[in-house]
């Protein structure tokens, strides 16, 4: 109906503006791909910087560039300088294999630090596998993988939400009885929802005082949810909010929590997704003492982490850029692999793979990080409180390093699990039908 | 011209040369990948012998697009989904292939249903583990899917944007439905960690080669099939339809069983496209049903020229080829820049694409007032059917 | 193990000064408990806590709400507790008298956990049940009916005595049921009489507290509860109804205000604006600078903030919009698929276009005071961000319908759309009108943008999330008819809450989404369709 | 005042008119005649700008307007009512009217007394929807929203058209009375003769794109305009 009335169409003359535009396009871009350095190592930077990952990824990027020009500055790496090779996923899970194999055969990288979702990883796993590179991935995910070609320099779920409830559960952490696991519905959240479950049952939790909620990725309307779980957190009970909520959603769902007056001392909430740089986008007034568990926050006292916080903000040119967990995860994973690579003197992935584990590398919170043989990393568990300022205030932090577990105990398929890339060679091993599994071919 | 035989009309100069062309790269590409010795300056690396196995699917649906699309007039935002459901099944198939070698070594279940706790296979997965019914799926799944839509959206005369906007929001559902561990199909980490296709390993250089050849083939043979349609009288209806529908329809033509025929074609291509894609790139994901590949399909057969199938191929691999070289290096950030650019561009200064302009171009050296009075033709009808 | 050392030295310390305080110092359970501050463990702060709140000094009341507002500073070594004043000045927590002298150089703020969070509102509770303003005592007997603390029935007895705001009275009283019930003390007949105050108030608070009741009451207490426990959950079903229709009004309303700028560019231009969902983010991201500006150069204004951010947004997003359509759209008018292509590549420049300028990341944008919190209407909770939201929507709604009525602008858009030659066969400028409806529609968005910064998160990403949703509800309610977007913005978004609570929040939308693609097989026009020779002509 | 000189119009590769010249005068009906498809509307057309002429020219008050657009043409003064009314069918009367403000400056922006007392039914019906009349009452709002616009030239493309004989009257009348302001200039296209021949100045038949006969309405030739007709 609405058109039927218009002017048909109305063209315009100018179409060979197209030709020009396009020839020029290919020329500026012929000139910026041409000669590179010669004998420099290649490290690969595989991180969304266009598309919805990019809110996340583009820090690591960064990240990444300042490590490499810090490890330059101390003079390289062998005698070589480390170059950057910097490619766009555009957070287009099929292009993250594109890129990977790119980045592998074309440009001849020695590693490969990169991924944030965990598609993503499973995307260019084959990859790696094919053409036997090296994967850091920083990033928490929800375990049940062990590959040998990737390093995993993020926290497991034991290395964040097991000791997140244990908190919780603490005199400390409000003793709480009654829990809400509330997530985006993908793999992570359903995984660690279910570690969780199995976990607070075992620990004499009813399964009634249980209450699971899915929601869609980015999600935009929480008031149903959020008054649900107020209602369920008015039995009497102290009740315990566990987020893992993902990304985007975020804002919106402590924009409701606050407004319905949601309150850390009624009913904490804990997430595992939620660090400096999503605090950044929020006014956290209304948000105080609501929790997040990660292994690293900005504002733990250590001079380590303070340097790093000064040459940072200093190399971005931004006094107020904030640091984050996989940023650490990231810094710990460099400095592991540049040390795996001094010892055995070369940039061979099946040298250098075998000789990161037992790697250490000092983490930004004063303690040592070591490569575990299951390609985990060893890692301390904070628990922060959320201030006003868009910081966290650590509340509690566990006793010593946590080793990363690949195949969690809490779920009858991996219990018999075990990852040894040292003794066993292999990343499932059962340690039932004494098999490693998937190795057939 | 008009008596020419059905051959010669089905292979017109540019077809024969597309499918020459076609040929030639399905020859080179795996013999100078598997006999050229690595580091020969004419040896083809197994990068980009993967490379152009996407593009060539990637190609495929834009033939699948170009079809209903250009020949129909029906611009489907949709076809993502069909693309998807395509690979799924193959997807599916692959992951009953793995057997007990997954991380668990369950038998039956895929990886991920082990580590969810389902504890038997859903019923939707029987018989994936047979090739041939597998390959079934691949084309009834999207060919019914695209059937029953069509069914309903053409006999109540959804037409033009409407069109657009409800397939879109079906492959919007399909997503949302897809990123959902509980549908069974993996959830937002999809399929992956493939094993082997009919025994052999999907990783191998040689299964690769095998995967491209096999992709060319069924390019050559859908663009055979799409060519068939429009040269023949079936395809002159169709192009009344996209011209005049209403003015088709009074003619007697069942408008409706026109338009479902080729979209149920058009769908069953595309999912021949995604079954063909999955292996070769070793995962399918919900990322897969998301509008806005479906959108970015489209543009491939504007910017190659829509109404030549020629061209909706040539636009894949072009777009899909800018997008592997500016995603890399400095330009990486700017790179949605430049497709929002050519999508603008495109429509603005070449709504013939590249084909159709060229087309012009020759055209207009060889004859230019028989052009022009062609053109006219063409273009007077053509208004109204913009305007639905 | 340094930690361990650490606190021996403390304690040594600590007790070592006590002794010598002790001396001379006039030491009250007051100054007492302010040593415990200077240890930074949250249990000796949650002790200190106490004590202080129970010490009876007036300067409990100032050092507490200190604490609270991390405004509490101590020094270890020194073991001198400091209250820091809003304007910065230091104040002796001793004494109360100005602090004299150089701060001492580990000057630290007294840090505070939830549950000390907790300690210090039942605190505040007890301190605050007699304050002068009605509404801290409403609070202060809310947070007591939530504790029960049996040890703050006196003061809530001795409040009671005295209160004569009826609605505090009345928590009072609730508060002081509570406690009694909770009590194991506590005879048959002031159980029932409790159970009664219990039973009016009605909530979710109370059903809790009626349900944990022991088992083995007395008969007619059991009965008392019984029957209150039915009313209150009879009572509550009706409210989740009530609720559920809010917040599908709500939801709607989100709806509505992210479609309607498209109600006027698809549905009265017929023009497939697929860069729509930019336009409401560009009219975030006006907020956020407004914001932005507001917190560094003119903090006093914060409140202000979207009063400013309105206007500015309304005309960001009209000039962009104006700009789009004079340089791209103008040229593909009659071509909608091509329209769709080429705003869609639109969409994609501009969200890359913010990513490079402000950053891939969140933006913060603040609720300003009157959009923060909450209030209890009946048995249901009302945010105050959705309330404004719902009024904004209804405002934005009739201001835009009379604009089409009642101004020439608006007659000459409604002439256009009708009938495009005859428009311009009477002299109407209709490239002009093309513009500015276009500009309209794209400055409606950014109003959009402006609301939704309040309840969402503003990242380039912010609009993509509303553009499909946003065509569902135009299709859905009729092209080119306002009130049938309306109506579709309502359905959809009350039909969606209704679905939510059984459902789950996926099932819901993809419900939704299969419900609105049959539905347009049934009628193609939508629910509103326009009718008559004018249509199709 | 308007002056057509040698206009040539195309529809694709049709020829819709072949060299047509046309005068029009204020105070003086041009009436247009010829049977259905001879080219009576595609005239108005190209005198309003909705279709660009390819050759000729069209000169209106001195000024050169061939090239100019609808909105300027009906700006500098030029009315027109087209075949089939085109009334705006949402807007009330009242509204429709009011469009025709469009060309004149803020204080001249009410509807003239004359729309009323010629058409009396139009005042009944401000507050209807265009849509909702009768074709004789919708032609009647076509050529008061023309009138609103105060034209100089005004074009009338087949008023009398399937329409009840009492309106015809009317319609006839309201011609008849704005010649006699002798403030504008009017072309009427018509095929109804008698009201044709009672109303025009100056008769003109078409045929084919060409015109065949044209005259003045005192020298005019019965015979000869009933034989141009009847080509």
């Amino acid at each position: 109906m609405f058109t039927s009335n218009q002017t048909a169409a109305r063209r315009p003359t100018a179409r060979k503006w197209l030709a020009a535009t396009a020839g020029f396009a290919f020329a500026v871009t012929g000139a910026i791909s041409s000669a590179q350095a010669q004998d420099t190592i290649k490290v690969g930077v595989l991180h969304s910087l266009s598309g919805t990952m990019a809110i996340s990824e583009t820090t690591l990027k960064d990240t990444m560039l300042f490590l490499i020009d810090e490890q330059n500055k101390k003079g390289g790496l062998l005698g070589k300088k480390l170059e950057a090779v910097v490619v766009d996923p555009a957070s287009n899970w099929p292009l993250f294999a594109e890129k990977a194999r790119e980045l592998i055969s074309k440009n001849k990288v020695s590693a490969v630090f990169g991924c944030w979702t965990s598609v993503s990883r499973k995307s260019v796993l084959p990859v790696f596998k094919e053409l036997n590179s090296i994967l850091f991935y920083p990033v928490q995910y929800e375990g049940e993988e062990s590959e040998r070609n990737v390093f995993y320099t993020g926290a497991a779920p034991n290395q964040q939400a097991i000791p997140a409830v244990d908190y919780l559960m603490s005199k400390e952490g409000g003793s709480v009885k009654r829990w809400v696991l509330a997530g985006t519905d993908y793999v992570y959240p359903r995984t660690t929802n279910k570690i969780l479950e199995a976990y607070l049952i075992g620990k004499g939790v009813k399964k009634e005082d249980i209450m699971i909620n899915y929601t869609p990725f980015g999600h935009s309307d929480w008031q149903t949810i959020v008054s649900d779980i107020k209602k369920f957190g008015s039995a009497g009970k102290k009740t315990g909010v566990v987020s893992t909520i993902n990304g985007d959603a975020n804002v919106p769902f402590y924009k409701e929590l606050g407004n319905q007056g949601i309150k850390a001392t009624d009913i904490p909430v804990v997430a595992f997704s939620v660090g400096e740089e999503e605090l950044a986008g929020l006014d956290t007034k209304p948000l105080l003492g609501h929790l997040a568990a990660w292994n690293y926050f900005q504002s733990i006292k250590n001079p380590g982490n303070a340097e790093f916080i000064k040459k940072w903000q200093a190399f971005t040119k931004n006094p107020k850029r904030v640091t984050n967990d996989p940023m650490e995860a990231h810094v710990i994973g460099f400095a592991m692999w540049v040390k795996a690579v001094e010892k055995v003197k070369s940039t061979d992935p099946d040298k250098v793979i075998d000789a990161l584990p037992g790697i250490t590398a000092p983490n930004l919170t004063g303690g040592t990080s070591t490569m575990l043989p299951n390609h985990h990393i060893t890692k301390p568990v904070f628990v922060g409180e959320i201030k006003a300022d868009g910081q966290f205030d650590v509340v509690w932090k566990t006793k010593g390093l946590v080793p990363g577990d690949a195949w969690t105990d809490f779920l009858p398929g991996s219990k018999d699990l075990e990852s040894d890339w040292v003794k066993l060679k292999c990343g499932n091993y059962n340690t039932v039908t004494k098999k490693c599994g998937g190795q057939a071919s | 011209m008009m008596t020419a035989h059905p051959l010669i009309r089905l292979l017109d100069r540019g077809s024969t040369l597309f499918l020459v062309l076609l040929g030639a790269f399905a020859i080179a590409i795996p013999v100078l990948n598997l006999l050229m010795p690595e580091g020969s300056a004419l040896h083809v690396s197994t990068y980009f012998v993967a490379l152009f196995g996407k593009y060539v699917c990637y190609g495929l649906l834009a033939l699948s697009i170009d079809l209903i699309w250009g020949y129909v007039g029906i611009l489907s935002l949709g076809h993502g989904a069909f693309f998807a459901l395509g690979g799924y099944a193959m997807g599916m198939y692959l992951m009953r292939q793995i057997g007990d070698r997954g991380v668990y070594a369950n038998p039956i279940l895929p990886d991920f249903m082990v580590f969810l706790n389902w504890s038997e296979l859903p019923f939707f997965w029987y018989g994936f583990q047979n090739f041939f019914y597998a390959m079934l799926m691949v084309l009834l799944v999207p060919g019914l899917l695209a059937f029953v839509f069509g069914w309903f959206a053409f006999r109540s005369r959804v037409t033009g944007v409407y069109l657009s906007i409800i397939t879109q929001a079906m492959t919007y559902a399909l997503l949302l439905g897809f990123f959902r561990n509980n549908f069974g199909f993996g959830g937002n980490n999809g399929l992956t960690d493939f094993k082997d296709i009919l025994g052999f390993n999907v990783q191998a250089e040689g299964t690769r080669n095998a995967l491209l050849v096999t992709s060319c083939i069924a390019l050559a043979v859908c663009f055979l099939i799409c060519r068939a349609i429009v040269t023949s009288k079936f395809g002159k209806v169709l192009i009344g339809i996209r011209d005049a529908e209403s003015r088709t329809r009074f003619l007697g033509y069942r408008v409706e069983a026109y338009k479902l025929f080729v979209f149920t074609v058009s769908a069953c291509m595309a999912g021949v496209a995604g079954a063909l894609y999955v292996p070769q790139v070793g995962i399918i994901n919900p990322g897969e049903f998301a509008p806005g590949n479906s959108i970015e399909a489209a543009i491939w057969v504007a910017v190659g020229g829509r109404g030549t199938l020629t061209g909706a191929v040539l636009g894949a691999f072009v777009v899909n080829y800018a997008k592997t070289f500016f995603t890399s290096g400095a330009l990486a950030p700017y790179w949605l820049f430049m497709l929002g650019g050519l999508f603008i561009g495109t429509t603005l200064f070449m709504p013939r694409g590249i084909i159709g302009t060229y087309n012009n171009w020759r055209a207009g050296h060889a004859d230019k007032a028989e052009a022009r009075s062609a053109e006219a033709k063409a273009a007077a009808p053509a208004q109204p059917s913009a305007a639905e | 193990m340094g930690k361990f050392h650490d606190r021996i030295l403390a304690f040594a310390v600590a007790i070592g000064l006590i002794v010598a305080a002790a001396g001379f110092a006039h030491a009250g359970p007051y100054e007492d408990a302010l040593e415990k501050f200077t240890t930074d463990e949250f249990s000796d702060t949650a002790e200190a806590v106490t004590a202080v709140a129970t010490s009876g000094n007036p300067l409990a009341a100032p050092l507490i709400a200190a604490l609270q507002d991390g405004r509490l500073q101590f020094s270890a070594k020194d073991k001198k507790v400091l209250i820091k004043t809003a304007d910065d000045k230091l104040i002796d927590a001793e004494t109360g008298k100005p602090f004299a002298g150089t701060p001492p150089d580990d000057l630290d703020t007294v840090r505070v956990n939830n549950r000390l969070r907790g300690v210090i509102d039942a605190a505040n509770g007890a301190l605050t049940l007699m304050a002068p303003d009605p509404n801290q005592r409403y609070e202060s007997a809310q947070q007591v009916f939530k504790s029960r603390d049996a040890a703050v029935l006196p003061a809530v007895e001795k409040a009671l005595e005295s209160e004569k705001v009826a609605r505090v009275k009345k928590v009072l009283n609730e508060a002081r049921a509570a406690i009694l019930l909770a009590a194991d003390d506590t005879s048959a007949a002031d159980r029932i009489a409790a159970i009664e105050f219990i039973r009016a108030r009605g909530d979710q608070d109370s059903l809790a507290l009626l349900q944990s009741l022991p088992a083995d009451l007395p008969a007619d207490v059991r009965a008392a509860a019984n029957g209150a426990i039915k009313t209150v959950e009879r009572n509550l079903a009706l409210w989740n109804t009530v609720q559920n229709l809010w917040y599908g009004l709500s939801l709607g309303s989100v709806l509505l205000l992210a479609a309607i700028g498209l109600a006027i560019t698809f549905g009265v231009m017929g023009v497939i604006n697929m860069a729509h969902g930019e336009m409401v983010m560009l009219g975030a991201y006006v907020t956020y600078v407004v914001q932005d500006v507001i917190r560094t150069s003119y903090p006093g204004l914060f409140d202000y903030s979207l009063a400013i951010a309105l206007p500015l947004a309304f005309i960001f997003s009209a000039a962009v919009g104006i700009a789009i359509e004079r340089s791209v759209i103008r040229f593909l008018y009659g071509r909608p698929l091509e329209t769709l292509l080429a705003t869609w590549g639109i969409s994609l420049v501009l969200q890359q276009a913010v990513r490079v300028a402000f950053g891939p990341t969140n933006k913060e944008v603040g609720n300003p005071s009157w959009m923060s919190g909450a209030f209890d209407l009946g048995g249901i909770l009302i945010t105050y961000n959705r309330m404004w939201i719902i009024l904004f929507t209804a405002i934005v709604f009739a201001a835009l319908l009379a604009m089409l009525r009642f101004t020439r602008l608006g007659l000459e858009m409604r002439a256009v759309t009708q009938n495009r030659q005859m428009a311009a066969a009477v002299g109407i400028r209709t490239a002009r009108i093309d513009a500015l409806t276009f500009g309209l529609g794209s400055g409606i968005a950014g109003l959009a943008g402006v609301a939704l910064s309040q309840i969402d998160n503003v990242s380039p990403n912010l609009g993509q999330g509303y553009i499909i949703d946003s065509f569902m509800v135009v299709v859905f309610g009729g092209v080119g008819n306002l009130w049938g977007t309306l109506v579709g913005a309502l359905t959809l978004g009350i039909a969606n809450k209704f679905l939510e609570p059984f459902a789950g929040a996926v099932l819901a939308k993809i419900a939704i989404l299969v419900f609105i693609i049959l539905f347009i097989q049934k009628r193609p026009r939508g629910m509103f369709a326009l009718k008559g020779r004018a249509i199709e002509a | 005042m308007l002056e057509a000189t040698n206009i040539d119009l195309y529809y694709g590769a049709a020829q819709a008119l072949r060299g047509i010249s046309l005068k029009a005068e204020p105070g003086k009906v041009t009436c247009v005649l010829g049977r259905n498809g001879v080219g009576k509307s595609s005239l108005l057309r190209a005198l309003v700008g909705q279709k660009p002429v390819k050759n000729g020219t069209i000169m209106f008050e001195g000024k050169d307007i061939t090239r100019m657009s609808t909105v300027d043409r009906a700006r500098s003064g030029i009315a027109y009512v087209p075949q089939g009314r085109e009334i705006f069918p949402l807007l009330t009367v009242q509204e429709n009217l009011e469009t025709g403000f469009a060309p004149l400056p803020r204080n001249m922006r009410e509807i003239p007394d004359d729309v009323f007392s010629l058409f009396p039914v139009l005042q009944s019906m401000l507050g209807r929807r265009g849509g909702d009349l009768s074709g004789g009452q919708q032609q009647q709002l076509a050529i008061g929203r023309a009138l609103t616009m105060r034209p100089r030239l005004l074009l009338l493309d087949e008023p009398t058209e399937g329409i009840q004989p009492s309106i015809i009257k009317d319609i006839g009348r309201a011609i008849d009375y704005l010649r006699s302001l002798k403030e504008m200039a009017i072309i009427l296209v018509e095929q109804y003769l008698d009201f044709a021949q009672e109303l025009g100045d100056h008769l003109v038949v078409m045929d084919r794109g060409s015109i065949v006969y044209q005259s003045d309405k005192a020298n005019l030739d019965e015979a000869a305009l009933k034989r141009a007709l009847a080509i």
